[in-house]
């Protein structure tokens, strides 16, 4: 079967908002939910929505997320017809190829595109929380005849100014792009979808390229080109969970979100299950002095202290009267006893010694870093 | 490095005493500690040492054990380098068997496997005595002993195997300890409180002692049992030792035997000796969730797997995945296996449900340590405590 | 696209005819056109819209089906995402079997992997109608007819399938030429030149439809198969179509048409028909080199495997994988399977070689089109023609 | 089990000398002998000597190579206990990493190492043909307790001047090394094979790397510094064919050689066998009018014409009335009717039309390159 569309997942950026988790490792492959890193989720829509090219864009501390992705074999993605491919940088004749931005990211990627020779190529976000059927947004797009369909949601007028905005008229055609406006005129925020006729889009990046003119960046260049040009741009509004986890406070909201048993990602529905590359590890084990209420606990984990409303990844160890309360805590951690952790992310592989207390705040979430020691002989101040 | 080792399992195994549990299923293919098959023990040790293919015997069709199994990239046993696994199903031991045209198989696909995997030794388990051996230590005995073959065994009390159990214990020459003299069933020792090196099962084995064996088996229909070759190399001239295992180990022969070693996991020691010291233990991997504990839940001294729901009261159980456990219900002592549904108000104690059971709002089961009540697959336990039992 | 699509094989295939290349694998393991084994092609046309999942249901203990299949991963069925292959062997059919047990889980079986793997349709499929389906196209003629049940059906002549076949034929309506009406044995067409329709035991069906079916069958007893199935949709008030297949299409019911099956492959349109103009094929990867051709060979007409090596002559020949033909060798008009060693001065001209087979120097075997001489895998051929059989 | 030895195959190379034939692909994989790229040869020593987890170093058009490495599953190197990880250019906090020599790439690298805290590093390069038990290498680098053993092996002296080399001591102590030296003082020539204690050469890269003296080379950076220290250098001896396949002349000259059924590279020796990640194709269809000898054909072939002396890579097509005579076929090559080829290359997917004659000499190959079109009405002159 011929390849119709390829989905691009843009991976390559650091999230430099989210500090110290990710000074090592991209923030696709940032922890999450207890079983999951971030890219899970768009490579999860990806198999669900039968986008089986998927292109992974990936440069910066690719390490980790490359190992997870893999040959997207936990994700179905390594079939005869369509596989997952992680993009990186890389020289060539002329010259050496970084991606200066998401734009660029596919300029330099044309080769892998023209390879698979697709009509349609989907861009994509590695760094959102939602589950979304791709196909239907295809479909719109198919419908409408557009040259380009961007994914929109509505946000709450207040929060507008703090998106890129898309003006549509009534028959949903965008006419206006507002990158974080003072004074939005809509309320129907850019999620980061877009999708493209490829050979329309090819043409605009290699064209603009010889006149020295970049088109670096999908929001800033290649929606106002489009625009400029009068291009068929159509808006697919999307109804959902959507969540960007770029900061902290998100990342922790996110969490304690996705540790509702209510909740509407619903992790648990077969029809659209959220796939990972998980590890081959041990049943959980809950001692006679574990108590835990309202949390989420993954195999691998050993816990004898108090675990209140939080969720703790795979192979965490929690000592004797311990206590984690509206926290996440990442894979590998290493919780001594007598600790006590509130509002806070424990990195992955973090060790926090004995009697060691960690209290953070609704505004300000404590952080401990990967394979950060906190407490004991080694950093007793 | 690679081995250069041809392992046979042998899992054509009693499971008599183990019904209902193994009505559908090999013993093999029992579930085991929330997320594990027993044969997941043997080829976790083989998948240590490297070994690149593996050849299965199997009594029934084999169902749920090549669903299990499928390729066995798990374990590194990849088809296209090395060979892979090679499954033979419908097995039966060789002294039940009449009918020559089987018996030609049996030992032709013994000996096609072996001879055909440019392996220097053989080596053969089964899936009933629960362990984990580190093979490299094993071949490093075996080879520093300059062996034709080495007999794996643990020294046990009388007591920790059935009264009429069907196994076997060495006995040492008394000049070299280490040298296998003979064997003997275990129910020759009467006294409980009695020492015996229990005959694990498991041996491994120069290829040319192997395909000697094989040629003199055919010829007198004997089984390719571990049992049978130390008898053989006795009567022939190869050095045959005996290789001591002191981790954990549990002979699964019955119901009792089989709920005892999933409560030992609940021990920290023998969960330990079983899962950290040693090899890791591999299984297939399943796509899931976290388990997810709810507001008024309570958990005292349990295992769970992931994609639970736990809404109610856990003590001293194993619970495998996707089972949902309502508010108020409250499980003692038991194991519940995947995809079971537990309703509001429900008390087991001393259970043992198989995969999917239903258990109705207010059902009240209680067994006993030393018989726990078995519920079979599929089961639906009313209110009343009745059961209908699965087809 | 995904396919929400449940497939069973239904892979009970009558294999009398076929001994002895049948003694020891069903007919869906039958190698074919050098690299192939028939199974491969229900296995891609399914891979080509994305089946996630498949059921086998195999007579017998399946091992050489086990082997090629595996964890299906070669045509995209994985285990950790969409299900896997799901395997049942030593399926009897119903008619032959009164043991209620087995019965159970026959049906059971069906249910609950139909029931469980969240599809919209079924589609069944056998091995021994060889053939390339696009079901990408029979999909969507299922859907614009909004039809509950289409069987895929060739036109053919009568005197293509065997005098005594038994399958079947469809019989259409006269008012909607693609509407099935009833279905007879294609035995009661006696005229060779007579077309019929055959029935190719493919069809796809509503899991509605087909949870009916198996509802009824189970109460009386009745196989899981398309005839069984055309005969319900009758009797009740389900729509059911016929939908044309015209590529190249051969039942493989007996020697004589598996050898032609495979003569048939040395014509470029049968060759292009099967391999190129629909849906790729695949089958499991090996790891190999190129078959080398030496200086004096002399080839005519023929197709090889990778890894062989071609000293002689070789006319109108299928050649599989691993093979030595030596120097002055002659082969016409035949078969060698894999792993074969033909010595030098051979001369084999309608014969069909199984699996290792060892044909010494000077050695002449000569069939007849109608009847090539079939030599069992294992086999060693002597100077004099002597064949003494593999075990 | 713990990683005892990481092996990095270097791959980053473009093989300049190769011309047309590297110019959208990287040197190591260029196709050889019918079913393989050059990398197998690498990739299957490792599989074959036990060393599990390998790193490939990428950098230069990596697309089709990363492709063909994959996961490792085509060598067996996706176990539990080893795998294969592809490196390639990333950037991160400390900036852009691309790789600017040998030493440097695993310099880049330091962290990959790391994670699997070996005892020893084998470095390898992607791009030689031979077979090669390392295990061996390995042991004698334990039996003389060297921080460092150089594969070496003996070439005629006559070339030893166009090779790195190694002058030893009667214990096979290297104590001297000179790079394409005008009177070489030993005729055992660097392989480009090291085996290092992981420790001490990371201490080297990095300390070197503070002082701003960058170890940029193996050859020309590490082994004189190794040398300066008196480090414990050790030769290990290799007998057996060995390859380095960098012009077109020798990469057609290895494929004439790996034609003989009686070459000592056994490429049917199924106690070493060569991996590769094989396409699923169908038979080799020879036609009435074929007529094949002493040539290698490979699976997806259709012939109808003549080949002679000749190796033809898997999915060619070969008209009627050509003949190919001491030629190397790439795959998925065309080639029409009343074609005539001799002493030529002719590349992966290239067309060659109707009546085209491409002949070349022993001194003067002919190549086309991939995907090329000669002959024809596109190119008529």
């Amino acid at each position: 079967m011929k390849t119709e569309t390829v989905a691009m997942i843009l991976a390559g950026g650091q999230g430099s908002r989210l500090g110290k988790l990710t000074k090592h490792i991209a923030k696709p492959a940032v922890p999450f939910g207890g079983n999951y890193r971030i890219i899970d989720f768009a490579l999860s829509n990806c198999a669900n929505s039968g986008m089986n090219d998927v292109g992974v864009v990936t440069q910066y501390q690719p390490l980790i997320l490359n190992n997870h992705v893999g040959n997207g074999s936990s994700w179905g993605l390594n079939r005869h017809n369509g596989e997952a491919t992680i993009l990186q940088p890389y020289s060539s004749m002329e010259g050496e190829k970084f991606f200066k931005g998401t734009a660029h990211a596919v300029f330099q990627n044309i080769d892998f595109i023209d390879k698979k020779n697709p009509k349609y190529v989907m861009i994509l976000s590695g760094d959102h929380i939602y589950k979304m059927d791709y196909q239907k947004m295809l479909d719109y797009h198919k419908e409408q005849e557009a040259t380009l369909t961007v994914g929109v949601m509505p946000v709450p007028w207040e929060d507008a100014s703090r998106f890129g905005v898309m003006n549509t008229d009534k028959t949903d055609r965008i006419i206006e792009f507002q990158e974080k406006p003072e004074n939005p005129k809509s309320n129907l925020a850019s999620m980061g979808i877009y999708i493209f006729n490829w050979d329309r889009l090819k043409k605009y990046l290699v064209d603009n390229q010889a006149k020295d003119r970049q088109l670096t960046d999908f929001g800033h260049h290649v929606i106002p080109a489009y625009l400029r040009n009068n291009e068929a741009i159509f808006a697919y509004s999307f109804e959902g969970y959507w969540k960007d986890v770029g900061t902290i406070e998100s990342l922790w909201s996110a969490n304690m979100e996705f540790l509702d048993p209510e909740h509407e990602l619903d992790i648990r529905d077969r029809n659209w299950r959220v796939y990972s590359n998980n590890p081959n590890t041990t049943p959980q084990f809950l001692t006679e002095s574990a108590k835990v209420t309202d949390s989420m606990i993954t195999d691998g984990c050993y816990i004898s202290g108090e675990v209140v409303h939080s969720i703790i990844s795979h192979n965490v160890k929690i000592g004797k009267n311990s206590s984690i309360k509206d926290s996440f805590v990442m894979p590998n951690a290493v919780i001594g006893e007598n600790v006590k952790i509130e509002k806070a992310i424990i990195g992955e592989g973090a060790q926090i010694h004995d009697g060691t207390e960690i209290i953070g705040s609704d505004d300000n979430i404590e952080v401990v870093g990967y394979d950060e020691e906190v407490g004991g002989y080694t950093d007793e101040n | 490095m690679r081995t250069k080792i041809a392992p046979i399992l042998n899992l054509v195994e009693e499971n008599e005493n183990l019904k209902p549990l193994t009505n559908r299923r090999p013993v093999a293919s029992l579930p085991f500690a929330c997320r594990y098959r027993l044969v997941d023990f043997p080829f976790s040790s083989l998948s240590s040492i490297e070994a690149p293919s593996a050849a299965l015997f199997i009594s029934g069709s084999g169902h749920s054990l090549y669903d299990h199994i499928r390729s066995g990239a798990t374990w590194g046993l990849e088809s296209s380098v090395g060979g892979g696994v090679f499954t033979h199903s419908h097995i039966n031991l060789k002294a039940e068997l009449e009918d020559p045209q089987y018996q030609g198989n049996y030992y032709d696909d013994h000996y096609h496997y072996v001879s055909r995997s440019h392996a220097e030794y053989v080596m053969i388990m089964g899936s009933n005595m629960l362990s984990n051996i580190r093979l490299d230590s094993l071949l490093r005995f075996h080879e520093k002993k300059d062996s034709d073959a080495t007999v794996i065994y643990k020294k046990i009390k009388r007591s920790e195997v059935r009264e009429d159990s069907i196994h076997s214990a060495l006995i040492m020459s008394e000049k070299d300890n280490d040298k296998i003299e003979g064997i003997r069933p275990v129910t020759d020792t009467t006294d409980p409180n009695d020492s015996l090196l229990l005959n694990m099962e498991m041996m491994i084995l120069s290829k040319d002692a192997f395909l000697n064996y094989l040629f003199k088996a055919k010829k007198e229909n004997l089984d390719v049992s571990v049992k049978h070759i130390i008898t053989y190399c006795h009567g022939s001239e190869h050095n045959i030792y005996g290789y001591e295992y002191t981790g954990y180990l549990k002979v699964i022969e019955d119901i009792g035997s089989y709920y005892q070693a999933n409560m030992d996991m609940l021990n920290e020691d023998n969960f330990n000796s079983l899962f950290y010291r040693s090899n890791p233990v591999l299984t297939k991997l399943k796509n899931s969730a976290p388990t997810y504990y709810g507001k008024h839940a309570e958990i005292n001294n349990a295992q769970f797997a992931n994609d639970c729901e736990v809404y109610g009261k856990v003590e001293n159980s194993l619970v495998f995945r996707k089972v949902t456990i309502a508010e108020d219900a409250h499980i003692e002592d038991s194991i519940i296996m995947q995809d079971s549904c537990i309703e509001e108000d429900v008390h087991l104690k001393y259970v043992i449900l198989d995969k999917h059971v239903y258990v109705k709002r207010g059902a009240k089961l209680e067994g006993t340590p030393d018989e726990p009540i078995v519920v079979a697959k599929d089961s639906v336990i009313y209110e009343d405590g009745t059961i209908e039992e699965g087809e």
